[in-house]
């Protein structure tokens, strides 16, 4: 009996453990426990790691932004997007040439509290720590997932690492003058360099944290944004009030506030107050779509998410305009946001049965069968199975959320022409029985099997063999990655996020040079596109970049190599007593710190 | 002594099993298993990038130093960090098991015990109205997938659309209201779909002890009911009832609940395994299968000395086998 | 002539399979006068295990159930008899031992306790004297060191030794009447030799009455003073021992006689074999139900069933038409 | 008792299958069981012969479409008609559990065979290692690692299934075999000089026959069981279609009011796992000698 008593005690043991602990979490930051104002998000997935370095996911981006700080950030609620100084004192000062970017930082800036100091205290952030921080894109051991962003483009950091990526060594053109002034030296223009000192992987990261934790570092993260973690699992991540930061008040003018379209959320009241409103943010990371819309439609669990797609339909009174039910509107604040990306399906030109061919005739069919292809595609039917009939379809690679967008481009590229698409194929000698066998390459799971079938059948529709299109999943997405990073992958459904409001961020998607294993994955090759890629990757934003911009998107669409695109809209619903304006693009995880909850008599009032 | 004789010489036999395991595992889990390269890299890798991820990850050692590194992992118990999060396996593990057990231990005691209650009833009417009830419901019990189970209980007791009783999902176990209002709707999966097969079981044991000699005797002897039925039946089913209790423990543990915990969102171990399966982590997945291998080995043991202390014709010394 | 301790009157025991009902015990009918101990005889299957279980309410229930007929055990109605009361009928006033010495005994619990359990079942008496008794009855059937034995498990023992076990079980609280089952079937030739001769000495030292179901005509002839030869669930003929040994009136006592080994070394596994079969339980013919069998059958036996009748000069009786 | 039963039954001849059948055809819960498990036999043949089904993979009409008579159970979300698609199931199914079935069982009864007929020499002690290993990983993550490593294999999830499956089977057909080898027949094998292969598979392995049947039924209805959740975590069925996939997309149109592909997928294969379950305890009653009604 002894062994049955033992096994007693120690799942006694465990429960005690876990209710200390879990007391703990509750202890921090609860000094007043009465008044402890809490807000309740979700995420759809866990974000990973929370190294900035190591973003890879947007919910770890949305982390990564609360928890850390960049020089520059995108203004809450100004549209279209425009950057406005975070941890800079004001937008850089730029040289002639276009190549040497000298940065102020605020002063007085401190980091959050963290036992990684030296005291415990959380020390001043200075220019060094961002000089860390790009250098930590270039040493191997932080597995940097960004360092593309500045291969080659400034000056002695590719040399740097070389040489044994040694932190003690200098970069030319990485260099804080003094404690406050960072200063960049590009190999050439680079444009976009302010949008992405902008992003999660540009932030400031205190060395000494990264030294204490090890590879830890990326579940105990240091940073000086508005709030710190003080617990992280596979569900959920509670954070708390960083008490260090401390910015000027919140101006609503200087953030773009527009009280026509944005009059409705109450708002005002953050204005002229110092943010963070909040003492404790619990995010909740739930897979399930239903589970999340579930969990907020209780009333007292999750405070803000997204319309799952399938609910669209029940919640909405009329879609266009977005209309919410009388019984949701008075519930919930509703906004709608078009996600800056796309979604698309890309064909992988280095397969000889459908992509480039040496004999030019069989060339030319191919690209008659992909323009068939792509006729084929139902994109309202799409859009109404999985997007709630809300996104927003655009011929091209060009989506609407970047000024260079061309509303005068024909939309035939993306027209349901089951007929014409026949016919093309007829006209290209194609029939039942010598069109290629089309593998179409997956992850598991129920919704990307019914991407694929709802795939087939816009094929059978136009007389594909149904045998002829072969599903192929990859038991985890690192497989499926690998091998169209390889270019095994002949047709691939994908999604892409743009990182900063300019289209360069997606034409770099074709540009020859970024073949597998980099982002082009279509191995889309040329050579006037890319000559023309690298003539606009120098240029400020002009109406000539721009008409260039368009001029290659017109080129990709009428190569057939892609079948694009889509941008998802999705309606974002949060409970009446939250003051928020939520957005998943560039502000990101941003928005965040603007958050307000009122107390449920108010919230009611402000309706 | 005898008992500490015993388990160290059982443990050393389990050698062998947890070697199979973790071989198997690694061959299929690591060696042919997911290549995290490109997740790992950015979006415009180089040649030598790839090269520094797949160092970093060992793809680029042979077969046996890797094997070797897992096994020193399992006797030193550092499994690494995790791919997706770098946190550590081992405080993973130590942060995430206490909550699987937490909320496997009310379903799995109650499944148990309602099963063997069921059983008894059944067994004791066995052949009658009762009997054909009770084993009809577990039949119904099997049949019901487990997922649709989980599925169909989250609606009707937790969403806004059924009674809305419970939270939809989530962990906390604060106070023990929280832990209540947590633990209640899967426990309750659970049960619905172990209660069937657990009924089945112990009456199927219950019946053949019911009507082996002993007992025919204990009746020829006067010797009521109640005492036949403790002396008699229960404490000779014991045997089987322990092994498949204990048995249970290591999946109980280690995954069991990995269904339920990801449909739940509840952040144990069957969550982490099942991110690492999606995910391809293989870091977690190596130590997840080791140590349910190793709780295997100690399940045996412990089996064999539950034995030992329900049923006097095991001796310890002799193998069992 | 005194009457008799246990008198058993038209019993019928029914049981019910999925092909219909079976009669297991088909109207048998005797008496068992005190200290008298009784063979009952017969192929397995001819019903005397069930008889023996009948007169402990030990019959299967479901699918079997006592049918018809009574018992009475020194006057008292046994028949329909609710579970509380055959409670204290059985161990006290009726025990039986069974065949399987080794399944028989509860193997999780020591021996003692399990002959605690009964003699306090019984009597009005502490664990310290239930153990003593314990320990007395197992002297009494020749078990050494009982002191020691008592404190071990049933798989610590050889069958002799369970058995022995089992019969001072039986009769620890001396019992009017002991039904033993095959006793000795399951062990070896010499212990059963032994065992045999120490249920007969215990028997007469506690004046019991016994009830000896065996196949073996070898343990009736050495053992009883008087036997019933059971056939397809009835009683065919029923005699004092010597005279049924002497004059063998039923066609298949003589047969079974017959096939007795001469030699008496070798246990015999199974009563000898008779030409034929026995008749489906389920079917049975109109007539004599060994009339298939027998190598004396005439025309008028398979018309209706040989009633039970007296026959002879003592108290013997036979059915059968055409008796010796 | 048990004596006339048995007594009986030697005179209704002595095979245990004629007494198993006699039994079974008695058993009117596992006669209707049975019957119900032929029609689904009979829905899944048509599938393969192409009688019904046949546009289970079209889109044949609009999203969600409600129930009609042209689409029986309305359309899903793509606009399948979900009717086609869980009789298409079916035969899914049926291959699944077959598949598994069979090969579970053929790969329990040879393993469990030899591992039996060697008892206590290394080969046995191989055989039951391989069951210790194979038992101890758990199942979820022995099928993701199957799958793993056969990368897109249609049958990874088979021989996950297959893989953890034998090891029931193997284990009484060991103990079965434990016990014949003693007896007279196989002794008279030996003594007329047949190799232990023919022994083995020839004598004893056919004598195991009624044990095999009832874990084949067994193993049939866990797969069955198994692929709606290997087939949620997306291990599961890889081409077509099966009631699995269908419950794995109904979850997320459930809570958006859609039941018809859950209700579908669910009641399909409740009853034919029910009917499974109860044909394989009645099948199990019917063979084993101790049982008599």
């Amino acid at each position: 009996m002894t062994a049955l008593r033992t096994v007693k005690n120690i799942a006694l043991c465990f429960v005690a453990v876990s209710l200390t602990a879990a007391c703990e979490g509750n202890g921090n930051g609860s000094s007043t426990p009465t008044e402890v104002k809490t807000f309740h998000y979700s995420m759809r997935s866990s974000p990973g790691s929370l190294d900035p370095a190591r973003v890879s996911t947007v919910s770890a981006n949305v982390m990564v932004q609360t928890l850390y700080d960049s020089l520059y950030a995108y203004k809450y609620l100004q549209r279209p997007y425009e950057l406005k100084p975070r941890l800079a004192a004001a937008m850089p000062e730029i040289s002639d040439d276009g190549l040497t970017y000298t940065i102020r930082l605020k002063q007085g800036i401190r980091f959050a509290d963290n036992r990684a100091f030296s005291n415990g205290r959380g020390r001043e952030v200075v220019a060094e720590d961002f000089v860390y921080a790009l250098k930590r894109h270039f040493d191997p051991d932080s597995r940097s997932v960004a360092a593309w962003i500045w291969q080659g483009r400034i000056v002695g950091l590719d040399e740097w690492k070389r040489n044994g990526a040694d932190y003690d060594q200098p970069v030319k053109g990485l260099q804080a003058i003094d404690r406050y002034v960072l200063q960049i030296r590009l190999t050439r223009p680079y444009p976009q360099l302010v949008h992405n000192l902008a992003m999660g992987p540009s932030a400031a990261v205190p060395r000494e944290a990264v030294e204490f934790y090890g590879r830890e570092f990326s579940v105990n993260p240091v940073g000086s944004g508005p709030f710190r973690l003080i617990s992280y699992d596979a569900t959920e991540a509670v954070l708390v009030r960083n008490e260090n930061f401390q910015r000027e008040p919140v101006s609503l003018a200087e953030e773009g506030y527009d009280p026509i379209t944005q009059g409705q959320y109450g708002l005002e009241v953050i204005d002229g107050r110092r943010a963070p409103f909040i003492d404790r943010l619990e995010i909740s990371f739930i897979d399930e779509g239903s589970a999340r819309w579930s969990s907020f439609t209780k009333g007292n669990e999750v405070q803000m998410a997204g319309v799952p797609a399938e609910q669209v339909y029940r919640v909405l009174e009329s879609r266009d305009p977005v209309v919410l039910k009388p019984e949701y509107a008075r519930k919930y604040h509703m906004s709608t946001e078009k996600e800056a990306g796309f979604v698309y399906t890309a064909f992988n030109m280095d397969f000889p049965e459908t992509g480039y061919h040496p004999d030019p005739v069989r060339n030319e069919r191919n690209r008659a069968l992909r323009c068939a292809i792509m006729k084929a595609r139902d994109w309202n039917a799409r859009n109404d199975s999985w997007y709630g009939g809300l996104g927003e379809i655009f011929p091209g690679i060009i989506p609407s959320s970047v000024p260079e967008f061309d509303p005068e481009l024909s939309r035939e590229s993306v027209e349901y022409d089951p007929e014409g698409a026949r016919a093309l194929l007829a006209e290209y000698g194609w029939n039942a029985g010598n069109l290629p066998e089309l593998v179409y390459s997956s992850q598991p799971g129920p919704t990307s099997r019914l991407f694929f079938e709802q795939f087939r059948g816009w094929l059978t529709n136009i007389g594909y063999p149904k045998e002829k299109i072969i599903l192929k999943t990859y038991a985890t997405f690192a497989d499926l990655s690998k091998a169209w990073h390889n270019s095994e992958e002949q047709l691939l459904s994908l999604g892409w996020l743009l990182d900063y409001p300019d289209a360069e961020s997606s034409l770099q998607l074709f540009y020859g040079p970024n073949r597998s294993p980099g982002s082009n994955s279509s191995n889309y090759s040329n050579p006037e596109y890319d000559r023309l890629y690298e003539a606009t990757s120098v240029m400020q934003p002009s109406a000539e970049r721009t008409a260039l911009y368009r001029q290659m998107n017109r080129m990709v669409i009428d190569d057939c190599v892609v079948i694009s695109g889509l941008s998802r809209v999705g309606i974002a619903l949060w409970h009446k007593n939250v003051v928020a304006l939520p957005d998943n693009n560039f502000v990101g995880g941003q928005f965040l710190q603007y958050v307000d909850v009122l107390d449920k008599a108010v919230g009611s009032a402000v309706r | 002594m005898e008992v500490l004789l015993y388990s160290l010489r059982k443990l050393l036999a389990g050698i062998p099993l947890v070697l199979g395991v973790t071989l198997i595992s690694f061959l299929l889990i690591v060696y042919f298993g997911p290549d995290k390269t490109y997740e790992l890299v950015g979006k415009n890798p180089t040649a030598e990038q790839i090269a520094e991820v797949r160092s970093q990850l060992g793809y680029d050692r042979p077969f046996v130093t890797r094997y070797m590194e897992y096994l020193r992992e399992i006797v030193t118990l550092d499994f690494g960090s995790s791919e997706s999060t770098d946190e550590k396996v081992s405080s993973i593990l130590a942060r995430t098991i206490p909550v699987s057990l937490l909320l496997a231990l009310p379903g799995f005691i109650l499944g148990n015990a309602l099963g063997v209650l069921l059983a008894l009833v059944a067994a004791y009417f066995r052949g009658g109205l009762v009997d054909k009830l009770i084993m009809g419901s577990a039949a119904v019990g099997m049949s019901v997938s487990y997922l649709i189970a989980i599925i169909g209980f989250q609606i009707l007791l937790s969403s806004a659309d059924g009674l809305d009783l419970f939270p939809v999902r989530g962990w906390d176990t604060s106070t023990p209201l929280a832990y209540i209002q947590h633990v209640t709707v899967p426990t309750l999966a659970t049960v619905f779909v172990a209660l069937g097969y657990n009924t089945r079981f112990y009456r199927a044991v219950i019946v053949e002890e019911m009507t082996r000699d002993h007992v025919r005797t204990a009746r020829a002897f006067g010797i009521p009911p109640a005492k036949i039925f403790y002396r008699n039946i229960l404490k000779n089913s014991m045997v089987p009832i322990v092994t498949r209790v204990v048995f249970s423990i290591p999946l109980i543990v280690i995954s069991g609940s990995l269904l339920l915990e990801s449909y739940f969102g509840i952040p144990g171990i069957g969550k982490v395994s099942y991110d690492a399966i999606i995910t391809g982590d293989q870091p977690v997945l190596k130590a997840v299968v080791a140590l349910t291998a190793i709780l295997f080995v100690v399940a045996q043991l412990l089996t064999d000395i539950c034995y030992r202390l329900v049923d006097p014709r095991v001796s310890l010394g002799a193998s069992t086998r | 002539m005194p009457a008799p301790l246990l008198e058993v009157n038209n019993l019928v025991v029914e049981f019910s399979t999925d092909a219909g009902v079976v009669r297991a015990v088909d109207d048998v009918s005797f008496s068992v006068a005190a200290g008298e101990t009784v063979g009952l005889v017969g192929e397995s299957g001819c019903g005397k295990t069930v008889t023996g279980l009948a007169l402990l309410g030990l019959v299967p229930t479901p699918p079997g159930r006592l049918a018809s007929g009574s018992i009475r055990l020194d006057g008292q109605e046994l028949a329909g008899l609710d579970d509380s009361s055959w409670r204290s009928v059985r161990g006290r006033k009726v025990a039986m031992i069974f065949q399987e010495p080794m399944t028989a005994l509860n193997p999780v619990f020591r021996i003692g306790n399990q002959m605690i359990d009964v003699l306090r079942q019984h009597q009005r008496i502490t664990r310290r004297q239930a153990r003593a008794a314990a320990i007395e009855m197992l002297a009494k059937v020749g078990i050494p060191a009982p002191d020691k034995r008592i404190q071990e498990y049933p798989h610590q023992l050889s069958g002799g030794m369970r058995q022995r076990v089992m019969i001072a079980m039986a009769l620890s609280c001396s019992p009017r009447l002991l039904v033993a089952d095959e006793p000795t079937t399951a062990l070896d030739v010499t212990t059963q030799a032994q065992v045999l001769e120490q249920m007969v000495r215990l028997q007469q030292e506690f004046g019991m009455s016994m009830i000896l179901i065996t196949h073996d005509m070898g343990v009736v002839a050495q053992s009883c003073s008087k036997a019933m030869v059971m056939y397809s669930g009835r009683v065919v003929e029923q005699a004092p021992v010597t005279e049924l040994f002497a004059r063998p009136r039923h066609p298949y006592t003589g047969g079974l006689l017959a096939s007795i080994p001469r030699i008496r070394e070798q246990r015999i596994p199974e009563l000898p074999v008779i030409e034929g079969t026995v008749p489906d339980p389920l079917n049975l013919p109109e007539g004599c139900r060994f009339a298939d069998r027998c190598n004396k059958v005439r025309d008028y036996c398979r018309l209706a069933q040989p009633e039970l009748k007296p026959i002879g000069r003592a108290d013997s009786k036979v059915a059968c038409y055409v008796p010796d | 008792m048990n004596a006339a039963a048995e007594a009986m039954q030697r005179r209704h001849g002595d095979s245990l299958w004629n007494k198993a059948w006699r039994k079974f055809r008695h058993d009117r819960v596992g006669v209707v069981a049975l019957l119900v498990v032929c029609a689904y036999a009979i829905v899944a043949l048509g599938v393969v012969l192409g009688w019904w089904a046949t546009g289970w993979a079209d889109i044949s009409g609009p999203k969600w479409a409600p129930l009609s008579s042209e689409h029986w159970l309305g359309t899903n979300i793509i606009g399948q008609d979900i009717f086609s698609r869980a009789v298409y199931s079916t035969r899914t199914a049926f291959e699944v559990g077959l598949i598994v079935a069979l090969g579970a069982t053929f790969i329990g009864a040879v393993l469990g065979a030899i591992a039996g007929f060697f008892s206590a020499t290394w080969i046995d002690e191989a055989v039951i290692w391989l069951m210790g290993v194979l038992d101890s990983v758990p199942f979820i993550l022995l099928v993701a690692a199957i799958a793993y490593s056969l990368q897109d294999s249609p049958w990874a999830m088979h021989i996950a299934m297959i893989a953890t499956f034998w090891i029931g089977t193997a284990r009484l057909v060991r103990g079965e075999v434990i016990k014949l080898k003693g007896q007279e027949f196989v002794e008279s094998a030996h003594a007329i000089g047949l190799g232990r292969m023919t022994i083995i598979f020839r004598h004893i392995l056919p004598n195991t026959f009624h044990v095999l049947l009832v874990q084949a039924t067994l193993s049939f209805v866990a797969a069955i069981k198994s692929e709606v959740i290997l087939s949620f975590l997306g291990l599961g069925v890889k081409d077509g279609m099966s009631w699995g996939l269908m419950i794995s997309e109904s979850t997320f149109e459930v809570l958006a009011g859609y039941f018809n592909n859950f209700i579908a997928a669910s009641v399909l294969m409740f009853g034919l796992v029910m009917a499974f379950n109860m044909f394989s305890d009645a099948l199990q009653d019917a063979l084993d000698p101790r049982t008599v009604k």
